[in-house]
């Protein structure tokens, strides 16, 4: 869908700069005076940490690691995320466990270590992209702020309990054994 | 505030050029000056234009006899002789730039409108009257050449020859600036008059001979005598042949003039004696290594440069001789020079050598292609040699003859001896272009070539061979009218 | 002895000879950048310090002749051309280097006897 | 005044210059300062917006956002000082000081008050008296110089676009640089003299602007580029070069670079007002008490300071070679004519 | 002061000669540059001391600068070869030619003898601009061809599309 | 109308009419080469004729000077430069011998010039010009004009049509020629400035005025400018290889016209000018010359080419000239006059033989030859006479100079006197021997055998040109040796003016003038 950009050819006056420029101050001033002389709480600005506004659903906040309704993490520790990530904020190690392959179809692997490098991460929405088992969502929340690098680094288990409070899913800190048979691949 | 006559009339001759210097650009604007011809020919008559009308102008003056000034600037008979020659010697390069910058593919009109400027600052420079105006004329003779060296920029060498003319000749400029201010520091003028009666004093101060000879390095790097000449050869080998020529005539003339009238300002005198043994050291070391070097050369522009190198040396002699014949000599010697240096580097233009091509394995066996052209630079090359009865026979005349009166016979001697070297390397080109066989590599590329048309440039060349045969035929006549003429009427010391 | 420490303390106290000192020296400096340096840049630096070095002179002297203005007019003069060198050298440095990619002096060598 | 100087055991001169360095460095320091609130709440106003008001004076009173100012100030003293691994150190850090030292040098010669005598003592209000010889040729000098601190912090950055806002800031003040001292020349001419006193007492029946408006309109302009603010910040115009020449700078030289910006603002409006608008000149008054002349002064300063603030959330940013367009092509002879139809005018009749 | 300016100055020049980097070398020139405008204001000279900032430091040095980053030339190449017989030549020539200055300007009787006299008053541009059009009013017109010519030349050398 | 113009500007006519008839026939295409013969030889033929009917009928002045041109032409640098040509009796054969030699050479030299040979003879008459001015300039700056005009059309000469070693030879001739008369320049400047004129007799009242020894630096620089044209002994080597490179027509010329001009300086200039120190430097000059002599011949037998050989020949009669000028007696001099015109003739003749016989052989070698004679009787003649008065064979020219010649040495002033005039008499022996064995080995015998050698290609004997060339040269080698008075008679006059002042301070030589008739 190409933009058909129109050249604006300049007049003489328009060359000059004076006379649009002059105009343009006075629609400037305009605005200053109407702001001047208007409430703050009348203005339009969302007075944030008092007022916050809800964000659109397509946005793309913090991650989250989806998880079976068994509590297993979805995510087959594939790298497909960390290949795509331009940022190159996304780190796995791959922990593999052969034995449970029955229940688990074919799944044989899933993530030891799945940590985000949310100062590097620039929340591009590519890993969700990426992902072929949608295990990992770029969702809504935006107020990430620390006092230290160090929180900044968000692990499997962060990446996973974030969302769970909001969404009635019980926080979980290691890895439940999967219960439920998981969905063949899609070949 | 307005100007009277006399004083329009002392400014007039520098206004014109630099009335079409200023227009020229504006010319050269039009984007189709590559491809349209009559926009060329437009700004090259333009520029032969302002030449010619400058030039009569200049020739009235002469012929009336009028010196008027204009402040510090005297348009006497030294800045009307400095205007008459280098208006000749421009026009003669316009009318070879206009062949060589086509077959250069590279016509552009600020080439000429920098040429013109640098005219300019040649007839300001050797008009000047006191320190100011000196130095602005050198600026503005040599920025513009700066520039012009370097203007064929497709050639790889260009800039290469303009940065380090640029850089020699900045120093050179500091040196001249910073002497003229230590000579303006202890008589407190600068007027070159006044300065020239207290350099004249008995005992002058060390500071002011500091001065004296840090400007007089100024005029010998213009004139490129010995310990400041490194840059000639490259400089001529790097700028576009009619601009070398140009270079090589004018630049080392208006200098040869100022300094004249430097010299000529103070009335010799112990302070100018230690000048003149100072001048006698370097005009024979310019002299030798100028000679000497110019033997081993392959190249004829360089062996060009060389040589001019060793016509400052002459000149030099003339201006140790000090009288006012030895300098008359020198005007007259400078005339001879014009003519024969620029028909000299006209060649190079006239037969098509194109950027670095300039070696004389490019030109064997040509002068029998184009024998006028041959003959008439081979004239210029005799008359360069100092052959009799060619113009530069008569210009070393006057010069050793002076030189011998006034009791230097030992540098005589040498100047002859060099002259004598000379006679073998001048000799080259004429053997080049009559005696050699051109070999097959030439040949071939002039096959594929497609044939070198350089009618102006011929013409100009001829125009050089006659004016050294006339020269040499009428010395007397063209003595009298010009070079005795501005020793009488320009010099006060006159014995 | 004695006249030599005299010279000296009204050196040091600015007398005219004391700013002819400087400039002199000054005017060395910039010979010597020009001489001793390659790149072409510094060596124009070196030409500048050399204009400059016969300005503070001319000043001084000016100054010496009470406040002569034909100093300061012919320094402003300076200025001028200092200017237009700047000009016409830095295009020649922007001009070599575009050929050669380079700005060191002792490389531009093609032009050798 | 005796009588302070008294008190305090110096001659009154010795005070009166103390007085006067305190008064010049404070003030335009202090204005600057308050200039960066006056920035952000007048662009939110500008665009709509409220501007910051989060910051607390004790937690209480927000005063319309002025604390952020003690905020901001303790925020870039306790930042992390960061310098890139390749810059070279000692530029970096001097590159700061040298933006900020010509910034406040320029204001030294701004009367900014009516003289006053006492006690057989002329005190003319402006650091360096009048007759000094060097009059507005030293606030352009100065402003000459200013550009090195941007140059020697972008190229000691060692980055990229650094150095490209470096060499957009160096061609933009070259340029500029003519137009503007062109346009103040007239200025010279027309007083027939170039001491800031002495042009500030030439306006006492018509401000320079009317005579001078071409003059008026290009030196406002150069003082845009001069001072690198929008539209003509090239030096940092973030959305092509990151932010330019402080790409690399954080806490306290960021602070000091920013800020030597926004003084720099204030002694162009200080130069305005001194050069067009009459300086300290209350029309229709010959002779204003000193305070109501020094308070003609800061209305107006204030007014042009605020002038800026506002041209810089109308006008987008030029392109480069529209800046150079304009800067050879529109100021430069703009000002030439100013100054040939002047020249021509007192010929005719001055 | 005088010895203060002074040798900022020197210093400065000598910082030039030895500095490895270019761009440091430019702002070593304008130190320089300063201490010279030091010098004029203490030779009663504030208007060349103004113009020397704004002409030297404020355009001519910038555009060196501007140069030099334009060309990203901030480092003198290393040499080829060992030139260390023109690099002590020069050091050599250098102190040489100092030494010879250091004693002309104290075995000139001219500057020995030269007593300040009382303090003229300070230059102004009225003065400066009367001398300017009256006496050189050709010299002034020089200059300009001067400067007109500087930039036909700078232009023809590197315009792209001339 | 012409006639009264003539007659006023006989002389300049003479100098610049060849060099402008040289300079229109350049302007002919090369194909049209005939043609621009033709004209040459025509306009040279005319010159000799205009030449020698006026010069000879003309009446001498009380000077002895058949005609004069003089007027002021430029003062440069304050010195007066005059326009003064004039013929006398010292210079009368001589400027015949020249008008004489070139349409000869011309003509005997048709085929030889092969490619461009418009501008061949153009330059030849240019030389002719230059010789003329040098022969007929009594201005001592006009003179050195001349004398370095002649230069250019011979380096060409040399240069372009010469044999395979042109360039070199053609350079070493430039070169030898013009560092000495630079250096004469040199001397020429300082009497000028001495004198205040060019005129050599104000020179010679200036040179008088100076101190010996400077006289006799001032003399060196002249005479050794001089010499290097003559070429005496050490400064000859540049002879040979311009000979054998230059065509023949040069030969001829460089033989018979230019080398007379250094002998003539002498005569003209060197010695007048400079009376003292030439007595001071007759014995040493003698010396060399009787050096050149023995050394000349002897070197001239180890030729084993014709040219080469004839070349130093050259060597070795030039030396008798110069041994005849430095006895410093009328009948030395007399005889070195008159041995200038045999040499002119002789030499001239066996370079245009040598020629003829290169353009049908292409070889000078001699061993290439033999049994010439059988093949081209005509030419054996004709060379056998011409030998025979090279070697100086009584009733031949060069007995009556070379007579004169020893005897003046052997009555000359100087101690040593007796001895030179034997030695040099050695000179005359070797001069018969080495031409006689070159004659043998050449001409007679049997015809050499070899199918490539020179006698195998020798077709034709001398054609009607040819001989219409020889003879004339053979009638007047007959006619100087039986009749030398004709010649010796113009200029005894001046030869003993000459003289009178150099042996004015030494009456012991002024006491043997003898008298000839």
């Amino acid at each position: 869908m190409a933009v058909i950009v129109k050249k604006v050819e300049l007049n003489w006056v328009d060359r000059t700069y004076v006379i649009p420029v002059a105009m343009g101050m006075f629609i400037t001033m305009k605005h200053f005076l109407k702001q001047l002389f208007t409430r703050s709480r009348k203005r339009f600005t969302v007075q944030y940490p008092d007022w916050k506004r809800e964000p659109a659903p397509g946005y793309r906040g913090l991650h989250e690691l989806k998880r079976f309704e068994d509590g297993a993490i979805k995510c087959v520790a594939c790298f497909m995320c960390a290949e795509a990530c331009p940022a190159r904020c996304i780190t796995i190690e791959a922990d593999e466990f052969g034995d449970l392959n029955r229940t688990q179809g074919f799944q044989e692997k899933r993530p030891a270590v799945f940590k985000i490098d949310m100062l590097r991460c620039i929340y591009c929405g590519m890993c969700e992209e990426a992902c072929p088992k949608d295990a990992i969502w770029l969702r809504s929340d935006y107020e990430q702020a620390s006092y230290d690098r160090l929180s900044m680094q968000f692990g499997k288990w962060d990446l996973m309990n974030t969302y769970a409070e909001r969404d009635g899913k019980a926080r979980i800190t290691q890895d439940p054994t999967p219960t439920v048979p998981r969905p063949p691949l899609q070949s | 505030m307005s100007m009277s006559a006399g004083e329009l009339s002392a400014i007039l001759p520098l206004l014109i050029p630099a009335l079409g210097a200023c227009l020229l650009p504006l010319a050269a604007l039009d984007k189709d000056q590559e491809t349209v011809k009559w926009v060329r020919g437009a700004m090259f008559f333009m520029a032969l234009f302002c030449l010619a009308g400058g030039f009569f102008y200049v020739t009235r003056l002469w012929a009336t006899g009028a010196q008027p000034s204009y402040g510090a600037l005297h348009m006497d008979r030294i800045g009307q002789y400095a205007g008459i020659f280098v208006m000749v010697a421009a026009a003669l390069a316009v009318l070879q730039l206009w062949d060589h910058l086509h077959q250069e593919g590279w016509v552009k009109g600020e080439t000429l409108s920098l040429l013109l400027f640098s005219v300019v600052g040649m007839i300001l420079f050797a008009s000047a009257g006191n320190l100011i105006l000196l130095f602005l004329g050198l600026e503005l003779l040599s920025v513009p050449l700066y520039a012009l060296t370097a203007t064929v920029r497709l050639r790889a060498r260009a800039f290469e020859g303009g940065m380090k003319y640029f850089l020699t000749g900045a120093v050179a400029a500091s040196c001249f600036l910073m002497g003229s201010v230590l000579l303006y520091g202890v008589t407190s003028s600068l007027d070159l008059a006044v300065i020239g009666r207290a350099l004249g004093a008995p005992r002058p101060d060390p500071l002011a001979l500091a001065g004296a000879a840090l400007v007089l390095m100024g005029f010998l790097f213009k004139i490129s005598a010995v310990p400041f000449h490194q840059w000639t050869p490259d400089v001529y080998e790097a700028a576009p042949h009619p601009i070398s020529g140009f270079m090589s005539v004018a630049t080392k003339g208006v200098a040869v003039l100022a300094f004249m009238r430097v010299l000529g300002a103070g009335v010799p005198a112990p302070g100018s004696l230690r000048i003149q043994s100072a001048l006698a050291v370097v005009a024979m070391a310019t002299l030798i290594l100028g000679n000497l070097a110019a033997l081993a050369q392959t190249n004829i522009k360089r062996m060009l440069a060389y040589s001019s190198i060793s016509h400052a040396g002459y000149i030099l002699l003339g201006l140790v001789a000090g009288t006012p014949a030895a300098y008359s000599g020198v005007l007259f010697y400078l005339l001879a020079y014009l003519a024969m240096n620029m028909g000299a580097f006209g060649i190079l233009t006239a037969l098509g050598l194109v950027g670095d091509r300039t070696t004389f394995d490019q030109v064997k066996g040509l002068g029998w292609k184009r024998p006028d052209l041959a003959i008439a630079v081979t004239l210029c090359m005799l008359s360069l040699a100092g052959i009799p009865p060619l113009a530069g026979f008569y210009g070393k005349y006057m010069i050793f003859k002076e030189l011998i009166l006034q009791g230097h016979v030992s540098m005589a001697v040498v100047g002859v001896l060099a002259s004598l070297v000379s006679v073998y390397y001048y000799l080259r080109l004429p053997v080049a272009l009559f005696l050699e066989k051109p070999s097959e590599k030439a040949e071939r590329e002039a096959a594929e070539r497609p044939a070198i048309k350089a009618p102006l440039a011929g013409a100009a060349l001829l125009v050089c061979g006659v004016l050294v045969v006339a020269m040499g035929l009428f010395p007397g006549t063209v003595y009298k009218v010009f070079a005795l003429r501005v020793v009488e009427n320009a010099f006060h010391f006159v014995r | 002895m004695q006249p030599t420490m005299c010279a000296t303390a009204s050196i040091l106290h600015g007398s005219l000879q004391g700013y002819v000192l400087v400039a002199l020296l000054l005017f060395v400096i910039g010979l010597f950048i020009v001489l001793s340096r390659r790149s072409v840049l510094i060596q124009f630096m070196g030409v500048e310090l050399m204009l400059n070095a016969a300005n503070v002179a001319l000043l001084a002297f000016a100054r010496h002749w009470n406040g002569d203005v034909q100093g300061t007019v012919f320094y402003l003069f300076i200025i001028a051309v200092a200017a237009c060198e700047a000009a016409v050298g830095l295009a020649l440095v922007v001009g070599l280097f575009r050929h050669r990619q380079t700005t060191d002096s002792d490389r531009a060598d093609a032009l050798k006897l | 005044m005796e009588l302070l100087a008294r008190i305090l055991h110096i001659s009154p001169q010795t005070f009166w210059m103390i007085a006067k360095v305190i008064i010049v460095f404070a003030g335009p320091l202090t204005l600057a300062a308050i200039l960066t609130w006056v920035e952000r709440r007048g662009s939110a106003m500008i665009q709509d917006r409220i501007g910051p008001n989060r910051a607390l004076l004790f937690g209480r009173w927000r005063l319309l956002g002025l604390p952020q100012l003690a905020a901001d100030g303790i925020k870039f003293f306790m930042k992390e000082d960061l310098v890139a691994e390749e810059a070279n150190n000692t530029l970096f850090w001097l590159a700061p000081l040298m933006a900020f030292v010509p910034a406040m040098m320029g204001f030294a010669v701004i009367p900014f008050g009516r003289d006053f005598t006492e006690a057989g003592r002329t005190y003319s209000l402006s650091l360096l008296d009048p007759g000094n010889g060097m009059g507005m040729l030293y606030p352009m000098a100065i402003g000459a110089v200013a550009v090195y601190g941007i140059l020697t912090a972008s190229w000691s950055s060692n980055n990229k676009w650094s150095i490209l806002g470096g060499m957009r800031a160096s061609a933009q003040m070259v340029s500029y640089e003519i137009g503007m001292s062109l346009a103040v020349i007239a200025i010279f001419m027309t007083t027939g003299g170039y001491d800031p006193h002495q042009i500030v007492a030439a306006q006492a029946k018509t401000w320079n602007v009317f005579p001078h408006i071409f003059g008026f309109l290009v030196f406002f302009t150069c003082m845009f580029a001069e001072t690198n603010r929008l539209p003509f910040d090239f030096a940092e115009g973030e959305s092509e070069i990151v932010a330019g020449f402080h790409t690399e700078y954080g806490s306290m030289k960021f602070a000091l670079l920013q800020l030597s910006e926004y003084v720099h603002m204030v002694t162009a409006a200080a130069l305005i007002v001194t050069l067009y608008f009459g300086g300290w000149q209350i029309p229709g008054m010959a002779h204003p008490p000193v305070l109501l002349s020094i308070g003609a002064f800061v209305v107006k300063w204030v007014f042009f300071c605020w002038v800026f603030i506002w041209i810089r959330w109308t006008i987008p940013r030029f392109r480069f070679d529209q800046l150079m367009f304009l800067g050879w092509k529109v100021m430069l002879p703009l000002s030439m004519g100013n100054l040939l139809v002047h020249a021509y005018f007192m010929h005719r009749w001055g | 002061m005088f010895l203060i300016f002074a040798l900022i100055t020197l210093l400065g020049a000598l910082s030039v000669a030895f500095q490895k980097n270019l761009v440091v070398a430019g702002l070593c020139m304008v130190i320089t540059f300063f201490g010279v405008a030091g010098l004029y204001l203490l030779l009663a000279n504030p208007v060349a001391a103004a113009l020397q900032i704004i002409v030297y430091s404020g355009a001519i040095v910038v555009l060196l600068l501007f140069v030099i980053m334009l060309l990203s030339a901030h480092e003198e190449e290393d040499a080829q070869s060992v030139h260390s017989v023109q690099r002590w030549g020069s050091v050599a020539a250098a102190l040489a030619l100092a030494a010879g200055v250091v004693k002309v300007v104290l075995s000139s009787g001219f500057l020995r003898g030269a007593a300040s006299g009382p303090a003229p008053a300070n230059m102004n541009l009225e003065r400066v601009g009367t001398a300017l059009f009256a006496e050189h009013l050709v010299a002034f017109e020089a200059v300009g061809l001067l400067l007109l010519a500087a930039m036909i030349g700078a232009v023809t050398l590197v315009k792209k599309d001339l | 109308m012409i006639t009264p113009w003539m007659n006023a500007h006989l002389l300049t006519f003479l100098v610049f009419a060849p060099f402008i008839w040289g300079v229109l026939l350049m302007l002919f295409p090369e194909r049209q080469a005939p043609l621009v013969k033709l004209l040459a030889i025509l306009g040279a033929t005319g010159i000799l004729a205009i030449a020698a009917v006026q010069l000879l009928r003309a009446q001498p002045d009380v000077l002895g000077r058949v005609a004069v041109e003089r007027f002021h032409w430029f003062s440069a640098v304050g010195i007066p430069v005059e326009y003064h040509l004039s013929v006398d009796g010292l210079n009368i054969w001589l400027v015949i011998l020249t008008v004489f030699l070139v349409p000869l050479t011309m003509l005997g030299t048709w085929h030889s010039l092969s490619h461009k040979a418009g501008t061949a003879l153009a330059l030849f008459l240019m030389l002719e010009s230059g010789m003329l001015g040098a022969l007929v300039a009594q201005d001592l700056l006009l003179f050195y004009l001349f004398w370095e005009a002649m230069l250019l059309p011979m380096y060409f000469l040399i240069g372009v049509w010469g044999g395979s070693e042109r360039r070199y030879a053609a350079t070493k001739f430039m070169l030898f020629t013009l560092s000495g008369s630079l250096l004469w320049l040199v001397a020429l400047l300082y009497m000028a400035g001495k004198a205040g004129s060019f005129s050599p007799a104000v020179m010679a009242q200036a040179a008088a005025a100076l101190p010996g020894s400077a006289q006799n630096l001032l003399f060196l620089a002249f005479a050794v400018a001089f010499a290097i044209k003559v070429p005496l002994f050490p400064l000859h080597t540049w002879l040979p290889d311009a000979h054998t490179e230059a065509p023949t027509a040069g030969s001829v010329i460089l033989a018979g016209v230019l080398l007379k001009l250094g002998s003539y300086g002498f005569l003209r200039f060197a010695i007048p000018i400079f009376p003292d120190a030439a007595l001071h430097f007759a014995k040493p000059m003698a010396a060399l010359s009787v050096i050149a002599i023995v050394y000349g011949a002897l070197v001239a037998m180890m030729q084993t080419d014709i040219k080469k050989l004839v070349a130093y020949s050259s060597v070795s009669h030039m030396g008798f000239v110069m041994l005849g000028i430095a006895s410093m007696t009328l009948i030395g001099t007399q005889g070195a006059m008159l041995q200038m015109l045999n040499h002119g003739i002789s030499t001239g003749a066996l370079f245009l033989l040598v020629g003829m016989i290169y353009d049908r052989a292409h070889t000078r070698r001699i061993a290439d030859f033999g049994g010439v004679a059988t093949k081209m009787p005509v030419f054996t003649a004709f060379f056998l006479i011409v030998t025979l008065s090279s070697i100086g064979l009584p009733l031949t020219n060069g007995f009556a100079g070379e007579f004169l010649i020893l005897n003046g040495t052997y009555l000359s002033g100087f101690g040593w006197g007796r001895a030179m005039a034997c030695v040099a008499t050695l000179g005359v022996l070797l001069s018969a021997a080495y031409m006689l064995w070159m004659v043998k080995r050449v001409f007679w015998g049997p015809a050499n055998p070899d199918p490539e050698s020179g006698t195998a290609h020798l077709h034709a004997d001398l054609n009607l040109r040819e001989i219409a060339v020889m003879l004339p040269l053979v009638a007047l080698i007959f006619w100087m040796g039986i009749h030398p008075s004709t010649f010796l008679a113009h200029s005894e006059a001046h030869v003993a003016r000459a003289l009178v002042q150099a042996q004015a301070p030494a009456p012991r030589g002024a006491a043997v003038l003898p008298e000839v008739k």
